[in-house]
């Protein structure tokens, strides 16, 4: 067996670039941008499994001499590494598909609740009462706020309502 | 299924299309999408590709192949009868759900792995079993054979699944919302 | 116990199978889910007890001794948190269940819910067993695919982004995680837990540290460390309400527990974790605020895990056998309580029709009940006594008083943040249930799976819920011998040998 | 003891099935547990003024978490207070509430686990224990002063109160912990009788005077307490003058005979506690409502106690323990003197209240008695109190004595004006006001509470044998000075001129009414602002924190993982640098073909912008690391990669017929797309550059590998090694991996077939909105 699986300059620059590209991709709007980078990447670290292993060697299949014969186990946890990255292509692929029809395009999109705190002008959420909010963005789908019927705080203070 | 283009009135679209399904069972899709060479290779190839599938599966203790990759060449071999045959003709209700033949690949594996404490072995734990075949004489069986199987027919069973949804659920949607395919 | 300690894996997932093949009948589907998962959570019980007695309970898969062969191991901290979510997954079960009969009638199969739902479990549980780093990966993937499908399963426009956000920040960090795992192969030769432990320290320290901070990061986007956590709280809030509950519950602390295992069996250090320290102070303050901010009930819950999960990292950082120990505490109590505050929600949803908080109001008289199914769970959360979340804070606190400054001025933070979660938990309470009682909202999206009425919940969801506020009450009651338990499990995981020596045998 | 406690809390959570029956018998019902515990208190009055009785329960040992409980001389008075006093409100409670009132109900199980919870806190001898039921008063006195929560006022006042208390609470638990850590134990009797000293001990007494301060309402943080009157008036005589905001105190008073010595400790006592009987008798002054007047004359007088029982000395402690007392007794029938004005008239405005002296005499003289013991007139047991007082002060001497002295005499000077103005604005017939109305004469219920705890004042007074009795265990744990005994009389010295000072002064200064109420409605500083300050700020700075962080872009979630990624792992190797000195080029001619192919395509990638040949390209590289494998002796993975990749390409081709040809997203100029580079190309040359590092730095051969190859053949009947692995050795993963292309392939189905049964609609704003038909039945039975 190989003691030092030192992974050599070739097969270095080409993990490098494999990586850096499915990065690449990985950080676009696109959704099927983004899964190609999850192939590419998947395709990457199972390249790296596998070179985790050692150099090239002979197939590790009984009869050819063990000294030669190249480490197994890596090779085993490519291959499953191989079937779930599969798997998950797929099912991003179905995702991907299903945004596409349900909103007409396959870009992500920013998330509208963050996009309204962040729009909002530092005007906090008062914590005691929950009439005292500030106005919500108009694209707020569910702005058909209730008026509220909030009594005097005089007359509270007074403590009218103890009567009985 | 819609099938506008079988009532296709034009006479010399359909004069030479096959109107039974004459090479593989399923439905009859339109002639439009019908393939004459596509069909024949596939009646040709199909079962040749199922038996070299079960060979890899068997000889994968030996040498490159398993219940994985004999699964997937399987599968492949149904990719090529979906293109050719269409969506009707696989999974519409007359042979075995595609659901079904994942929850049996994935419950002979499970049950693999329990079997063994049936007889007095652990979880998962192997062993030789031997048989003797009227015709094939003595045969010896790993157990692990049963796991293999079990990962074979999840696997043809997933790409049934796929050929399933992303095949013909998609070609349906298109048809539905008016597009024309691309490919 | 070898057979009994695999059973948490397999049975989920043959109930899955069977639930898949016999798709057609719902009483089936529910029947097997329950009583998978009540079996689970009773062999849990037993390896905990087992395992706490007469140490780690191993099982080597196939016959096979480690390293060969895959080992499941069940340690104190690793039967622990399996009982615990077991049982919060069994009582969401429940709730979704009954949530389903009272919106589409008893009639209704689910086709994907039942087998995902028992192979989220089966991963989970594989997840807290394998004695494997490869088999862990495995594990999330079995876990996190079937939460991709759980929180996709209703998708609309609105939600499909969430699932998008979940399913590509969830893909990035199993990508990293093969990543990792091949470099730790390359640079050790085994995957095995056990095995690694002792080549690792044969490494060069700071390679070692290279591999320590490469799984911390793996596993600090799946526990939702800041900065890694953005995902969470656009993702979490979009999922049907049970799903988010369970995902709440249990996700981020097999995240957590993932970290806690590896960091303490792989990269012992002597000394509190600077950077750890670092990284709690700013989970803990960042989720805290991020909670303050919020006007949606389910993100605010969302905002305020992250900040708990800071409160467990404190525990890790400092590092030693007590705040270890108390980090596995707070681990536990913290599943049940985030899932039973996501229950609430969802019973506070169907009430109001919204989850918008100024929309709400008044629910104190109108649903007294509901009120004291959210109390308890709060005051559990901002940790006061005497629930279960003061024992497990106190546990971290003194932990950290009594190892150095540096985690003195952290367990400052521990109190701010406490604060602040108390602040954002008043503020529900003030908005939710005082107030003015406002009618229900007509609801949004009428065919969905919140039907908004009283008359359509069903007391099998109050129930379950109340279950897992008993749960969360039995830890505090029990506090002393659980306490006394976790102390023990901190012990062995620093200590390491125990595992060790019950994976690879005498002479490791 | 702890039986005791939890018969409250158990009651106390029965209790709304008596209140749905009768709720003036669930206040009834509610008086009993106090009652009983008062009688049990007393019957063990020999044992607690000697040795002390103790219990203690386990709960969580391994964290030093058990319920020790200690009745000494201390928590004897304090019980009165709390159960004795709590026993009386009860009752006066059944007269008070409206038969069909709403709050009722929620009232009477409060406040019966409210005296519960004070109970507990108490009997405490262990720090964890006294902080649980610390937080538990909180909690009751939230709820109950929020009630409903209909009203803005009372959530405001409730949240407040809460929130201040929780603060200073959790920053007394810290303290609380670094205590325990130095003491080695949290039992309080053993940590005073060694107290620990050091750096870290500083803080925590910082921190848990924290937590005193703010229960008690003190400087700057005694605003809730006011506020906190919106509660039903018979709440506010037991939570907020009698019982909860005297647990401060009481901390100090547990904690001052370990720790008075320390600077650290009196000096904060002394001071906020003088500045806060000043501050509250002088809002006192300006107060038209009634209820808020004795607000802050509480305020005042809890400065006055921290004064008293925080300044280690044992006249002191004697004159607070009576004061402790005395404080009760006059605080609350004062409270419910209000109430019952209150609950007559309709109003508790002094300035529209006249002539109540002739209406209500019987309220009227119990009141007077009761505003005379505040004020410090013999022979009531106030005068006794603050004479004690004066004497311990004044005999100390030196500057910190004569600071406190006259500090006090300032203090007891407003004290008597705002007892003069209560009684004035209650009771007196003020010309040009005409006399009010009474609607509802008290009851016996009402009243009868008053005349107790105002005669008991007038009776403990005289009996000063019995009080002194009392106080004197507590106070002998300082060193016996001076031999001062509590007393009427101890002859003509400076105390009884101060005394006399004080109640010449403080009636003058009410006289100058008019004047002072101009004066003291200009307060430069304003509390309670900071207050709110506070609040909004914390608000502010979680909108802005979170408003930057949380953008809602998933790139750039993405970007931050890996930038951390880049930043954490990357960093440390690029210290560690150890780059391998004999790394080769390539170690096989063809990898560097296949290689070349790989990257091309990779690189080609991204500039692709149609689908298909994305598609195409990923397939490329696909096959090319089918073929990496292949060079690497790996078949198997080879084989399997192949298929993989051409199913893959197929099911992308399904996928593509639906999508458009090109991305849709727009193209991005160069600026825009840099920092996307940069941060791949680092982590692309990351993951690659500590990939060889570590792989050089392989520490022996593959543990496993040897095994496999020797046990293949003959254990697992295989002799393909991998195939051996797969299905024999790592079995499970197996398992798990045909688990995930299981639950894929549902969601695959789920997902796509689910379109068909979409359905769109039109929706408020216009917009179209797309409904999902999963989970539809029909959609259901499909994917079946």
């Amino acid at each position: 067996m190989i003691i030092i699986p030192t992974i050599n300059l070739t097969m270095a620059a080409t993990i490098a670039v494999l990586y850096a590209v499915g990065f690449y991709l990985l950080l676009s709007r696109s959704l099927m941008r983004v899964l190609i980078g999850v192939v590419v990447l998947g395709h990457a670290s199972n390249l790296l499994l596998q070179l985790a292993g050692g150099p090239p060697a002979r197939p590790p299949i009984i009869g050819t001499d063990p000294a030669a014969m190249a480490d197994p186990l890596p090779q085993a946890l490519a291959l499953t590494a191989i079937v779930i990255t599969f798997a998950l292509t797929t099912f991003l692929l179905a995702l991907g598909y299903r945004s596409f029809v349900l909103v007409g395009h396959d870009e992500v999109q920013d998330d509208v609740e963050d996009r309204r705190i962040g729009g909002q002008k530092a005007d906090p959420v008062a914590l005691e009462s929950a009439d005292d909010d500030p106005p919500d963005d108009s694209d707020d789908p569910s702005s058909d706020r209730i008026a509220s019927t909030d009594d005097d705080v005089e007359a509270a203070a007074t403590g009218e309502r103890e009567r009985p | 299924m819609a099938e506008p283009d079988r009532a296709d009135p034009d006479p010399e679209q359909a004069w030479d299309g096959p109107r039974q399904p004459w090479l593989l069972n399923g439905d009859c899709r339109g002639p439009r999408h019908r393939s004459l060479l596509l069909e024949i290779t596939t009646r040709a190839v199909f079962p040749t590709v199922l038996v070299f599938s079960v060979y890899l599966l068997l000889v994968g203790h030996y040498g490159p192949g398993g219940g994985f990759s004999a699964g997937l060449v399987a599968g492949l071999a149904f990719v090529l009868r979906h293109i050719a045959g269409g969506g009707g003709d696989l999974g519409s209700g007359r042979a075995v759900r595609p659901p079904t033949v994942i929850g049996a690949g994935m419950a002979v594996g499970v049950v693999s792995a329990l079997l063994p404490l049936a007889f007095g072995l652990r979880v998962l734990e192997s062993a030789k079993l031997g048989a003797a075949l009227p015709v094939l004489g003595a045969v010896e069986v790993q157990t692990s054979l049963f796991l293999e199987v079990g990962v074979y027919l999840l696997i043809v069973g997933v790409v049934l699944e796929l050929l399933r949804s992303l095949g013909s659920g998609i070609e349906r949607d298109l048809e539905e919302s008016g597009e024309r395919a691309r490919q | 116990m070898s057979t009994v300690i695999t059973l948490p894996v397999l049975l989920p997932m043959l109930g899955a199978a069977v639930t898949v093949v016999f798709a057609r009948s719902p009483v089936l589907q529910r029947v097997v889910g329950v009583v998978v998962l009540a079996v689970v959570a009773a062999l849990a019980g037993v390896l905990l007890v087992v395992a706490d007695g007469s140490g780690p309970v191993v099982a080597e898969l196939g016959g096979w001794a480690a390293p060969v062969g895959i080992a499941l191991v069940a340690d104190r901290l690793s039967a622990l948190l399996l009982l615990v979510s077991t049982l919060v997954t069994l009582a969401v079960l429940v709730y979704a269940i009954d949530q389903r009969i009272a919106d589409y009638g008893r009639g209704t199969a689910s086709t994907t819910f039942h087998p995902m739902y028992l192979m989220l479990s089966a991963g989970v549980s594989l997840a807290y067993l394998t004695g494997d780093l490869f088999t862990l990966f495995v594990a999330f993937e079995v876990m996190l695919t079937a939460s991709y499908v759980l929180i996709s399963r209703r998708t609309t426009a609105t939600r499909v982004r969430a699932g998008m956000t979940y399913v590509t920040v969830s893909l990035m960090s199993s990508l990293l995680f093969l990543t990792a795992i091949a470099m730790v192969y390359a640079a050790t030769g085994t995957v095995n837990l056990a095995d690694l432990a002792g080549r690792m320290d044969a490494l060069p320290a700071e390679l070692r540290t290279v591999l320590g901070l490469m799984l911390l990061v793996v596993f600090g986007i799946k526990a939702a460390i800041v900065p890694l956590h953005f995902w969470l709280p656009d993702s979490y809030p979009n999922a049907p309400g049970p799903v988010a509950a369970l995902f709440a519950g249990l996700l981020t602390k097999v995240g957590f527990y993932a970290m806690l295992r590896t960091q303490t069996l792989l990269f012992s250090r002597d000394e509190p974790w600077t950077l750890m320290l670092v990284l709690a102070v700013a989970t803990m303050l960042i989720g805290a605020l991020g909670a303050l901010a919020q006007n949606d009930l389910n993100r605010l819950l969302s905002f305020l895990l992250v900040s708990h999960i800071g409160f467990m990292l404190f525990g890790l950082a400092v590092f030693d056998a007590e705040s270890v120990g108390g980090a596995a505490l707070y681990a536990a109590h913290h599943i049940t309580v985030l899932a039973t505050l996501f229950l609430v929600s969802g019973l506070i949803t169907r009430r109001t029709g919204t989850v918008a908080l100024d929309q709400m109001g008044g629910l104190v008289g109108t649903a007294p009940g509901l009120a004291v199914l959210f109390v308890i769970p709060a005051l559990t959360l901002a940790g006061i006594p005497p629930t279960a979340g003061f024992v497990a804070k106190l546990a971290l606190l003194e932990a950290g008083v009594g190892a150095g400054s540096g985690p003195v001025a952290v367990a400052g933070v521990v109190i701010v943040a406490s604060l602040l979660t108390l602040v954002a938990l008043v503020r529900v309470w003030v908005r939710v249930f005082w107030g003015e009682p406002r009618p229900a909202l007509p609801d949004d999206d009428p065919d969905d799976e919140v039907v908004v009425g009283t008359a359509a919940t069903a007391a099998p969801m109050y129930a379950a819920t109340a279950g897992l506020v008993a749960v969360s009450l039995a830890i505090s009651v029990f506090a002393g011998p659980l306490t006394a338990m976790t102390d023990r499990a901190g012990v062995d995981l620093l200590d390491r040998g125990p595992y060790r020596v019950a994976v690879l045998g005498d002479a490791p | 003891m702890l039986a005791l406690v939890l018969a409250h809390l158990v009651l106390a959570g029965l209790l709304p099935m008596v209140s749905a029956r009768s709720r003036p018998a669930a206040f009834a019902v509610a008086a009993l547990p106090p009652s009983i515990t008062l009688l049990w208190a007393f019957s063990q009055t020999g044992a607690a003024l000697g040795a002390g009785v103790t219990e203690s329960v386990p709960w969580a040992p391994a964290l030093g978490l058990t319920l020790s409980f200690r009745l000494d001389a201390l928590a004897l008075v304090m019980i009165i207070l709390v159960s004795g006093v709590g026993a009386v409100i009860l009752v006066h409670c059944i007269g008070y509430f409206a038969p069909d009132s709403p709050q009722a109900t929620r009232s009477a199980a409060l406040l019966l686990a409210f005296a519960g919870a004070m109970l507990g806190l108490v009997l405490a001898d262990d720090l964890l224990t006294l902080y649980v039921f610390w937080e538990l008063t909180s909690i009751a006195s939230f709820l109950l002063v929020g009630q409903g929560g209909e009203r803005r006022a009372e959530r405001r006042a409730a949240v407040q109160a809460l929130l201040v208390t929780v603060f200073g609470g959790l920053a007394m638990l810290l303290g609380f912990v670094l205590l325990g850590e130095a003491a080695g134990t949290y039992r309080i009797s053993e940590i005073l009788a060694d107290p620990p000293r050091g750096g870290l001990v500083t803080v925590a007494l910082v921190l848990v005077l924290l937590g005193a301060f703010t229960k008690s309402a003190q400087l700057p943080f005694h605003p809730w307490l006011p506020a906190a009157m919106v509660a039903p008036t018979p709440v506010s005589a037991y939570l907020h003058a009698a019982s909860m905001v005297k647990a401060g105190v009481y901390l100090v008073a547990r904690l001052s005979p370990g720790f008075a010595d320390l600077p650290v400790w009196w000096g904060p006592v002394v001071v906020v506690g003088l500045g806060t009987m000043l501050v509250g008798g002088w809002r006192a002054l300006a107060e038209t409502d009634l209820k808020k007047l004795l607000a802050f004359g509480t305020v005042s007088q809890l400065g006055f106690l921290m004064v008293l029982l925080g300044a280690g000395q044992r006249t002191a402690a004697l004159a607070g323990t009576a004061m402790l007392l005395a404080h009760a007794l006059f605080k609350a029938p004062l409270f419910l003197a209000v109430g019952t004005i209150d609950h007559a008239t309709g109003t508790r405005d002094l300035r529209k209240l006249s002539g109540l002296r002739t209406a209500l005499p019987g309220t009227a003289i119990a009141a007077t008695l009761a505003a005379a013991s505040m004020a410090g007139v013999p022979p009531l047991l106030g005068f006794v109190g603050k004479e004690a007082a004066f004497e311990a002060f004044v005999s100390e001497g030196g500057a910190r004595g004569y600071l406190l002295a006259f500090g006090v005499l300032a203090g007891s000077v407003l004290t008597v004006a705002y007892s003069a103005r209560f009684l004035w604005g209650a009771f007196a017939a003020k010309p040009g006001v005409e006399p009010t109305a009474v609607r509802h004469p008290p009851g016996a219920l009402l009243t009868g509470p008053i005349w107790l705890c105002a005669l008991a004042g007038l009776l403990l007074g005289t009996a000063y044998v019995l009080v002194d009795l009392l106080t004197e265990p507590y106070s002998a744990l300082y060193p016996d000075e001076h031999g001062y005994h509590l007393a009427l009389w101890h002859g003509f010295n400076v105390p009884l001129l101060f005394t006399a000072i004080a109640l010449g002064g403080g009636l003058l200064l009410h006289r100058a009414r008019g004047t002072v109420d101009a004066l003291s409605h200009h307060s430069p500083v304003d509390a309670q602002r900071g207050y709110r300050a506070t609040v909004e700020g914390v608000s502010r700075l979680a909108v802005a924190v979170t408003g930057r962080l949380q953008a809602g872009s998933l790139p750039l979630y993405l970007g931050a993982i890996l930038v951390t990624f880049v930043l954490l792992p990357g960093v440390a190797a690029v210290l560690a640098g150890q780059w391998p000195v004999d790394q080769l080029v390539y170690d096989s001619v063809l990898q560097v073909p296949l290689a070349l192919v790989v990257v091309v395509a990779a690189l080609a990638l991204t500039r692709s912008h149609r689908r298909f040949t994305a598609v195409l390209l990923v397939g490329v590289i696909g096959y090319g690391v089918g073929g990496l494998f292949i060079v690497d002796g790996a078949p198997d993975l080879a084989l399997a990669q192949f298929l993989v990749e051409t199913l893959s390409l197929v099911a992308f081709v399904f996928v593509l017929r639906r999508l458009p040809s090109h991305f849709t997203e727009r193209r991005a100029t160069l600026r825009s797309r840099l920092p996307r580079l940069v941060i791949a190309a680092v982590g692309g040359l990351t993951v690659a550059g500590i990939a060889v590092v570590l792989s050089a730095a392989r520490v022996g051969p593959a543990a496993v590998s040897a095994e496999f190859v020797r046990l293949a053949p003959a254990e697992a009947g295989a002799t393909n090694v991998v195939s051996a692995i797969i299905v024999d050795f790592r079995a499970l993963d197996t398992v798990g991996e045909i688990g995930v292309l299981f639950i894929a392939a549902a969601g695959v189905s789920s997902l796509v077939l689910a379109t068909r049964y979409d359905t769109r609609r039109k929706r408020r704003s216009g917009g179209d909105e797309v409904r999902s038909g999963q989970n539809d039945p029909e959609h259901e039975r499909e994917v079946l």
